[in-house]
C-alpha cells in the first residue's frame, strides 16, 4: 500500500496542471505574470521553464482580451487553462465568461462548446481591502451554462483539474487564497474526482454545517469545539457550488434536522440564499429550527485587521449559531 | 365475609386491570384467563389487590385457587375472619 | 467561394442581400420578426467583397448587423429567416434570433450583440491555429462604434503582440447607433490606431464592391502567409435605421440622399449594364431568381415549427456528459 | 384589394398616430415607397407601403388618435386586380406571391401555452380575446382564476398560530396533537418536535393515541422487515431446577412480593446477553453501534390493542425482586400511557413473552434500530430425558430473532446456551 504523502495545496494544483499538459497537447496556460514571475500565488513556478513561452504564456492586463481568447481557442478546440490572477479582475472578463463561455452551446443549438477552464483565486483574509477582498464564487454559480468547482482539500487541488480539462463545458476552479500553503495528505494512487457531488467531511447527529472552500477549515475547528459542548455536528462540504448536490444537503437536513449554512460571501442574493431555498423548498417538514446562515458582514471588506476580522465569518460565530440552533 | 362481599371485592379490584370487563357475563365456574385477557403479571396484580383489599394473605401454595371465581370467593368467605 | 467569381455573380450576391432585408423589414411591420433587425442595406458590397476573399475553412465572427455576412458566407436563407420567425428549423433552433445566426459547418461564430464582443472570441480562434500551425484566416467584422470598446486595443494588441492570424475588418458607417464617429473618437482615422498596434491597415472604399474584394484579397493572402494580423476599414453606410424603431434624428435626409447616389448595387448594375456585360433580361432574370429564391426562405420559415418547451434546457451543458 | 395596416416598427411599439398622408386615391405605388408618416413614442417615423399598385381609398384621417399596431390605414388595388388595363411600369419585379395578412390562427403562442401548463389550465375549450380570437396571457390568468383551484386543506395543527418548528407541527398533525398544549423547550421558544413526542407518550386522547401507535408500529415493523436481514434460532430450555427455587422462594414471599418466572427470564437474558455484546445495540447510519449498558426492552400489550416495549434501564445490575418491581411499574405505566419518550427510545434488545397467550414458540420481528429480539413461549410440562430415562419437567422455548448484518448464528447459539446455563443456577440471578 502506498502510504498517502503529504503535499500543499499550492503544489498539488501546480502537478496537477503539469500533469495535464505533459498528456495533452491541446492544453495550455495563459494568464498574468504566469510564466516568468512564476504566478502572483507561485501556482505556476518552473512551469515556464519547462513547457516553453507557447504553452506558458503571459498576458498584458487585457482581462476581457485574454479570457476571451481562451474562450475562442477553446471554441476552436484546444483546452486551455486561463489563470484570472484573482475573481477581483475577473469583473472585467465577466462578459465574455457570461456572453460567451456560458451562452454559445445553448443559444447556438448545440453546436459550440467551449471546454475551457478558468482558475481564480479568491476570498479575504490577507487585508487586501475591498477590491481585492470579493468572494463572488455565488455569482458564476448563479449562471446556467458554467460549471463552478471549490476545492477545499489538497486531494480536491490535486484531481478536480483534470475532470475540468476532460468536460466539454466551461468550468471555473476558485481557490481560496488563504489555501495555498495548507497541507494536506495525498494518496499516491488517487485520481480524478467528480465536480457533481459534495463531500460528508465529519459526521454528526445534532446538527448539519454547510460549507465550500475557503471557509472549510473554520467549520471543521467548530465542529471540533462543538463537541466539547456535547453537540455533534456533521460538516459537509459542497464542493461543487454549480451543480449544487441538492440531494446531498436534503440528506444533511434531515439526519440532523438543525442546518447552518457558511459561507464568505455575502448573504444577500449568495449561495448561502440559494442553499437555504433548496432546504426551505425541500426539508421544510425536516427542520426543527430556523436555517441559519454565518456569512460576512454586508459590508465592503476593510483593510485594517480588527475590521477585516470582525467582518469574514469566524469559527466563534458558527459555534454560537449552532448552539443556538440546539439550545442546549 | 359473605360471598356476596367477596365477589364484590373481587370484581372491583379486576375492573383496575380490566375495566372492559362486564362482571354479569364471567362464568364463575370456568377458568378466569380463558374468558379475560390477562397475562400472568395481571394475575397477580390482580391477588395483591385482593389480598391487600380483604386483607386475607394468599400463599403461594393457594394461589391455584383463584383460578375461577367460585374458588377465588370460597376461599375469602373461608379465610377472611 | 473564391473561385474567381464573376461580376456578374457579385451583383447577384449584393442584390440577394437588399432583396432579404427589404424582405426583413416587411415582415418585421407584419409582426412575424421581433426584437431586434439590424439591416446591412448600403453595406452589401463590404460582406461580398471580403467573403469572396476567404476560403471555407477560415473563420467569420460578425455583428448583430450579420444578415449580409451570413448570406454572403453561403448559410441557407431559409435558415436564416426561420431563425428570424423563432422557428426551431432556424439555424440557431430559433434561440438566437437575428442578432446571433451560427453555422458550425460554415465556421460561422455567430453575430454578438455586445459591441466588440466577438474581437476577443477571433483572437482566440486565431490563437488555437497559431498553436497548431495552420494556415486557417479568421476575419472579425466590427463597427467603428466597437473602436471605443476596451476590448478591441486589448484585441489588437494581443493579436499584434503574439502576430496572430486575423484580419480586422471595421464596417465605418459612420454612425454608431446614434452617434456620429467624430463625436466619439478624438482620432477618427481609424487605420492610425491599428497602425499604433504595428498592425498593417489600409482605407478602403466600402461602397465598391470590387476595390472590397481586391483589397480583402490581398489582406487575406498576406495574413494567410504569416504576415500577421491585418486592419482593413471600409468607408460605407447604412441606407435604413441603426435598427426597426430609430426616427434617425441624428442624421439629415440630404446625406443619406447623397450616400444612395453611391448605393453598391445601383452603381455596379449601371456599370456592367454600360460595359455591356450585363442585359436588361439578365438583370430582370437575377431580379425573378432572388425574389423565388427568397419567397422560399419565407414559405420554409411560415411552415417551421416552434421548439418544445420540453427542450428548454437542451444545450445548457453538453450531453452525453464530459466525454 | 389589400388592406394597409399600420405597421409594428419596434418590438415595443404598440400604437401610433398618423400625422400624414402622402398619397391620395388614385396615386400609384411602387413596393418600398414612403406613403405616411406616423408619430411614435421616438417621433415621427416614415411608413413604407410594400405593394405595388393604385390607392383605393384612405379609411384614416391623420391627427385624430392613437391607432393600435394592425389598424387598417387605407385599401390598394393591386396589378391582379385590375381589368386589362396597360401595366404600370413596376419598379419591383411583376410576379410576386402576395403575402397572406399575418395568420392570427387561434394556436396559442408557446410562452402563453407554457403559462397556462404551469397554472394547470386546460385551453382546449377556452376563446382569447386576442386578435383573431388568438388567446393572451391575460386570458390564461383570468381562466386560471375563475378556475379557483380548492384551497389546499388547511395545516393540521391548531388554529392559533403557536411558533413550532415545522417537523414539530408535521409531527402533531400526525400524533393529533394539539400544539398550543405542548410546551415549547426549542429554540426562541419554539416547540420542537421531541416536544411533541414526549407530550404524545403522556397525554392524548386514547382514540388518537391508538392510531398514532398504530401508525408507529405500522412504520417500525415495516422497516425493520425491509432492512433487517433476520435470522431465527429457538432452543428449549428445562426449567425445572428454576421452577423449583421459585416455588421454594415463593413459599416465604407475601403476595405484593412474589416473583413471576418472567423476571427470571428477564435476568438471564440480560446476563446472558452480555457475553454477546453484537446482540446488545443499534444499527444507525449503515454501521452497528454496541450499547455501553443492557437496557431491556419489554413488549407490553396495551389492552384494547398495541403493542409497546419500553426499557428496564441497565438490567443485568438489578437483583429480581428490582426487575420485578420495575416490569410491574412498567406495565401499569404502559397501560395509562405515562411512560417517558427516554424508556421508549433506548432499549438495546427487547424481549417478548406470549407464554400467558399459550404460544409455544414465538418468532418475534426485531425493533429497529435495535439488533437482536428473544421470544419466549409458554411454560409447559414435557417429557425430558435424565440420564437414561424420560421425566416430566416444565419446559420453554426460547427464541433470538437476530441481524445478519451484525452477528452470525455461532454468535446467537452462544447466547442461547448461556440463556439456558444461567436458568440452570436460578439462585445466581
Amino acid at each position: 500500500m502506498n502510504s498517502p504523502r503529504t503535499t500543499t495545496y499550492r503544489e498539488a494544483m501546480r502537478e496537477a496542471i503539469r500533469d495535464a499538459m505533459n498528456r495533452d497537447d491541446r492544453v495550455f496556460l495563459m494568464g498574468e505574470d504566469v510564466g516568468r514571475y512564476g504566478g502572483c500565488y507561485a501556482v505556476t513556478k518552473g512551469l515556464l521553464e519547462e513547457f516553453g513561452p507557447e504553452r506558458i504564456r503571459d498576458t498584458p492586463l487585457s482581462e476581457s482580451a485574454f479570457v476571451g481568447a481562451g474562450i475562442g481557442a477553446a471554441l476552436a478546440g484546444m483546452r486551455p487553462i486561463v489563470e484570472v490572477m484573482t475573481v477581483n479582475f475577473s469583473l472585467l472578463a465577466l462578459d465574455q465568461i457570461v456572453n460567451t463561455a456560458a451562452l454559445y452551446l445553448h443559444m447556438s443549438g448545440g453546436q459550440f462548446n467551449v471546454p475551457v477552464v478558468i482558475r481564480m483565486a479568491t476570498g479575504a483574509g490577507r487585508q487586501l481591502a475591498a477590491q481585492h477582498s470579493h468572494s463572488l464564487e455565488g455569482w458564476y454559480a448563479h449562471v446556467p451554462g458554467l460549471k463552478v468547482a471549490t476545492p477545499a482539500t489538497v486531494e480536491d487541488a490535486r484531481w478536480m483539474l483534470s475532470t475540468a480539462l476532460e468536460d466539454p463545458d466551461p468550468v471555473i476552479i476558485f481557490e481560496h487564497a488563504s489555501m495555498y500553503n495548507m497541507e494536506g495528505e495525498l494518496p499516491l494512487d488517487g485520481g480524478p474526482v467528480d465536480l457533481a457531488t459534495a463531500a460528508v467531511r465529519r459526521s454528526g447527529t445534532d446538527l448539519s454545517l454547510i460549507t465550500y472552500g475557503g471557509s472549510l477549515p473554520k467549520t471543521l475547528a467548530a465542529a471540533e469545539e462543538l463537541a466539547t459542548m456535547g453537540i455533534s455536528a456533521g460538516v459537509l462540504d459542497l464542493r461543487v457550488l454549480r451543480p449544487l448536490d441538492t440531494d446531498a444537503i436534503i440528506a444533511a437536513v434531515s439526519a440532523t434536522h438543525r442546518v447552518v449554512v457558511v459561507d464568505e460571501g455575502w448573504k444577500t442574493g449568495g449561495i448561502s440564499a440559494e442553499i437555504a431555498a433548496i432546504i426551505a423548498e425541500n426539508a421544510v417538514w425536516e427542520l426543527d429550527g430556523p436555517i441559519k446562515r454565518v456569512c460576512s458582514e454586508e459590508v465592503p471588506v476593510p483593510y485594517s485587521r480588527h475590521l477585516e476580522e470582525a467582518t469574514l465569518p469566524q469559527v466563534q460565530d458558527i459555534v454560537a449559531a449552532g448552539r443556538d440552533l440546539v439550545a442546549r | 365475609m359473605t360471598p356476596e362481599q367477596a365477589r364484590k371485592s373481587i370484581f372491583d379490584v379486576l375492573a383496575d386491570i380490566a375495566p372492559e370487563v362486564d362482571p354479569s357475563t364471567v362464568d364463575d365456574s370456568w377458568d378466569l384467563t380463558e374468558q379475560i385477557d390477562l397475562d400472568s403479571m395481571d394475575y397477580l396484580t390482580w391477588m395483591v389487590g385482593i389480598s391487600e383489599t380483604t386483607g386475607v394473605a394468599i400463599p403461594q401454595r393457594d394461589v391455584s385457587k383463584f383460578l375461577t371465581i367460585a374458588g377465588a370467593v370460597a376461599y375469602l368467605v373461608e379465610h377472611a375472619d | 467561394m473564391s473561385a474567381s467569381r464573376s461580376p456578374k455573380d457579385l451583383l447577384r450576391e449584393m442584390l440577394r442581400i437588399r432583396r432579404f432585408e427589404e424582405r426583413c423589414a416587411e415582415l418585421y411591420q407584419a409582426e412575424k420578426i421581433r426584437g431586434f433587425l439590424h439591416l446591412y442595406i448600403g453595406e452589401e458590397a463590404v460582406a461580398v467583397g471580403v467573403m469572396g476573399a476567404l476560403e471555407p475553412q477560415d473563420a467569420v465572427v460578425a455583428t448583430y448587423r450579420e444578415h449580409g455576412h451570413a448570406l454572403a458566407r453561403g448559410i441557407d436563407p431559409g435558415a436564416i429567416m426561420a431563425e428570424m420567425y423563432g422557428k426551431l428549423e432556424g439555424c440557431s433552433r430559433g434561440r438566437g434570433g437575428s442578432m446571433h445566426l451560427f453555422d458550425a459547418a460554415k465556421r460561422f461564430y455567430g453575430g454578438n450583440a455586445i459591441v466588440g464582443g466577438g474581437l476577443p472570441l477571433a483572437v482566440g480562434l486565431a490563437l488555437a491555429d497559431h498553436l497548431r500551425g495552420s494556415n486557417r484566416v479568421t476575419a472579425v467584422f466590427f463597427g467603428e462604434g466597437a473602436v471605443a470598446e476596451g476590448e478591441f486595443h486589448e484585441s489588437m494588441n494581443l493579436a499584434a503582440l503574439w502576430h496572430l492570424p486575423v484580419l480586422f475588418c471595421c464596417e465605418n458607417n459612420l454612425y454608431a447607433m446614434g452617434t456620429a464617429l467624430e463625436r466619439s473618437e478624438s482620432q477618427t482615422r481609424l487605420t492610425l490606431k491599428a497602425a499604433s498596434y504595428e498592425v498593417p491597415a489600409w482605407e478602403v472604399d466600402g461602397m465598391d464592391v470590387l476595390a472590397v474584394g481586391e483589397a480583402a484579397g490581398k489582406a487575406v493572402e498576406s495574413v494567410r502567409a504569416g504576415g500577421g494580423p491585418h486592419f482593413l476599414e471600409f468607408r460605407t453606410f447604412r441606407f435604413r435605421a441603426h435598427s426597426m424603431f430609430d426616427p434617425e434624428l441624428y442624421r439629415s435626409k440630404e446625406e443619406v440622399e447623397i450616400w444612395k447616389q453611391r448605393d453598391p448595387v445601383e452603381v455596379f448594375r449601371t456599370r456592367l449594364k454600360a460595359d455591356g456585360s450585363l442585359s436588361d433580361d439578365e438583370w430582370e432574370q437575377m431580379e425573378r431568381e432572388v425574389t423565388e429564391e427568397i419567397d422560399g426562405a419565407v414559405d420554409f420559415a411560415e411552415r417551421g415549427t416552434w421548439e418544445p418547451i420540453e427542450e428548454l434546457t437542451r444545450f445548457v451543458y453538453s450531453e452525453g456528459g464530459s466525454s | 384589394m389589400i388592406d394597409f395596416l399600420l405597421p409594428s416598427l419596434g418590438a415595443d411599439m404598440d400604437d401610433a398616430m398618423l400625422v400624414e398622408w402622402l398619397v391620395k386615391p388614385g396615386d400609384a405605388v411602387a413596393r418600398g415607397q414612403v406613403i405616411a408618416e406616423v408619430e411614435t413614442d421616438k417621433g415621427v417615423i416614415e411608413v413604407e407601403c410594400w405593394h405595388t399598385g393604385v390607392i383605393e381609398e384612405l379609411l384614416v384621417q391623420p391627427g385624430l388618435e392613437k391607432l393600435p399596431v394592425g389598424t387598417p390605414l387605407a385599401r390598394i388595388r393591386s396589378h391582379d386586380d385590375e381589368p386589362a388595363s396597360t401595366p404600370t411600369t413596376p419598379a419591383g419585379p411583376t410576379t410576386r406571391t402576395v403575402l397572406t395578412p399575418p395568420v392570427h390562427h387561434d394556436e396559442p403562442t408557446p410562452p402563453v401555452r407554457h403559462l397556462a401548463h404551469q397554472l394547470g389550465v386546460d385551453l382546449t375549450e377556452a376563446i382569447g380575446t386576442g386578435e383573431g380570437g388568438r388567446i393572451t396571457r391575460d386570458d390564461v390568468h383570468r381562466l386560471a382564476v375563475s378556475a379557483s383551484v380548492t384551497p389546499t386543506a388547511p395545516l393540521p395543527g391548531d388554529r392559533l398560530r403557536t411558533k413550532a418548528s415545522p417537523r414539530a407541527r408535521r409531527l402533531a398533525g400526525e400524533r393529533g396533537v394539539d400544539l398550543g398544549t405542548v410546551a415549547a423547550t426549542g429554540p426562541a421558544g419554539m416547540v420542537t418536535a421531541s416536544d411533541v413526542e414526549a407530550l404524545a407518550m403522556e397525554a392524548g386522547e386514547t382514540a388518537d393515541r391508538g392510531v398514532a401507535m398504530r401508525q408507529a408500529i405500522a412504520r417500525s415493523m415495516s422497516r425493520s422487515n425491509r432492512e433487517i436481514p433476520h435470522y431465527y434460532l429457538a432452543t428449549r430450555i428445562d426449567l425445572h431446577l428454576a421452577m423449583l427455587w421459585l416455588e421454594g422462594e415463593n413459599e416465604e414471599r407475601p403476595i405484593a412480593k412474589r416473583i413471576l418466572p418472567a423476571a427470571l427470564l428477564l435476568k438471564a437474558t440480560a446476563l446472558a446477553v452480555r457475553q454477546t455484546p453484537e446482540l446488545n445495540g443499534h444499527w444507525i447510519d449503515d454501521a452497528f453501534r454496541p450499547a455501553g449498558a443492557v437496557h431491556l426492552g419489554v413488549a407490553i400489550s396495551i389492552r384494547g390493542g398495541g403493542l409497546v416495549a419500553p426499557a428496564i434501564h441497565d438490567a443485568d445490575r438489578l437483583d429480581l425482586e428490582e426487575t420485578m418491581d420495575s416490569l410491574r411499574d412498567l406495565v401499569s405505566r404502559a397501560r395509562s400511557w405515562k411512560l417517558r419518550s427516554s424508556e421508549m427510545s433506548d432499549p438495546t434488545i427487547t424481549v417478548t413473552s406470549l407464554g400467558d397467550r399459550g404460544v409455544e414458540i414465538a418468532f418475534p420481528l426485531i425493533i429497529p434500530p435495535q439488533v437482536a429480539m428473544v421470544g419466549f413461549g409458554k411454560i409447559a410440562d414435557a417429557p425430558v430425558a435424565a440420564d437414561g430415562s424420560a421425566v416430566v419437567h416444565p419446559v420453554v422455548n426460547a427464541t433470538l430473532a437476530a441481524d445478519h448484518r451484525v452477528s452470525d448464528g455461532h454468535r446467537g447459539g452462544i447466547f442461547l446456551t448461556a440463556l439456558d446455563r444461567l436458568l440452570q443456577e436460578p439462585e445466581s440471578l
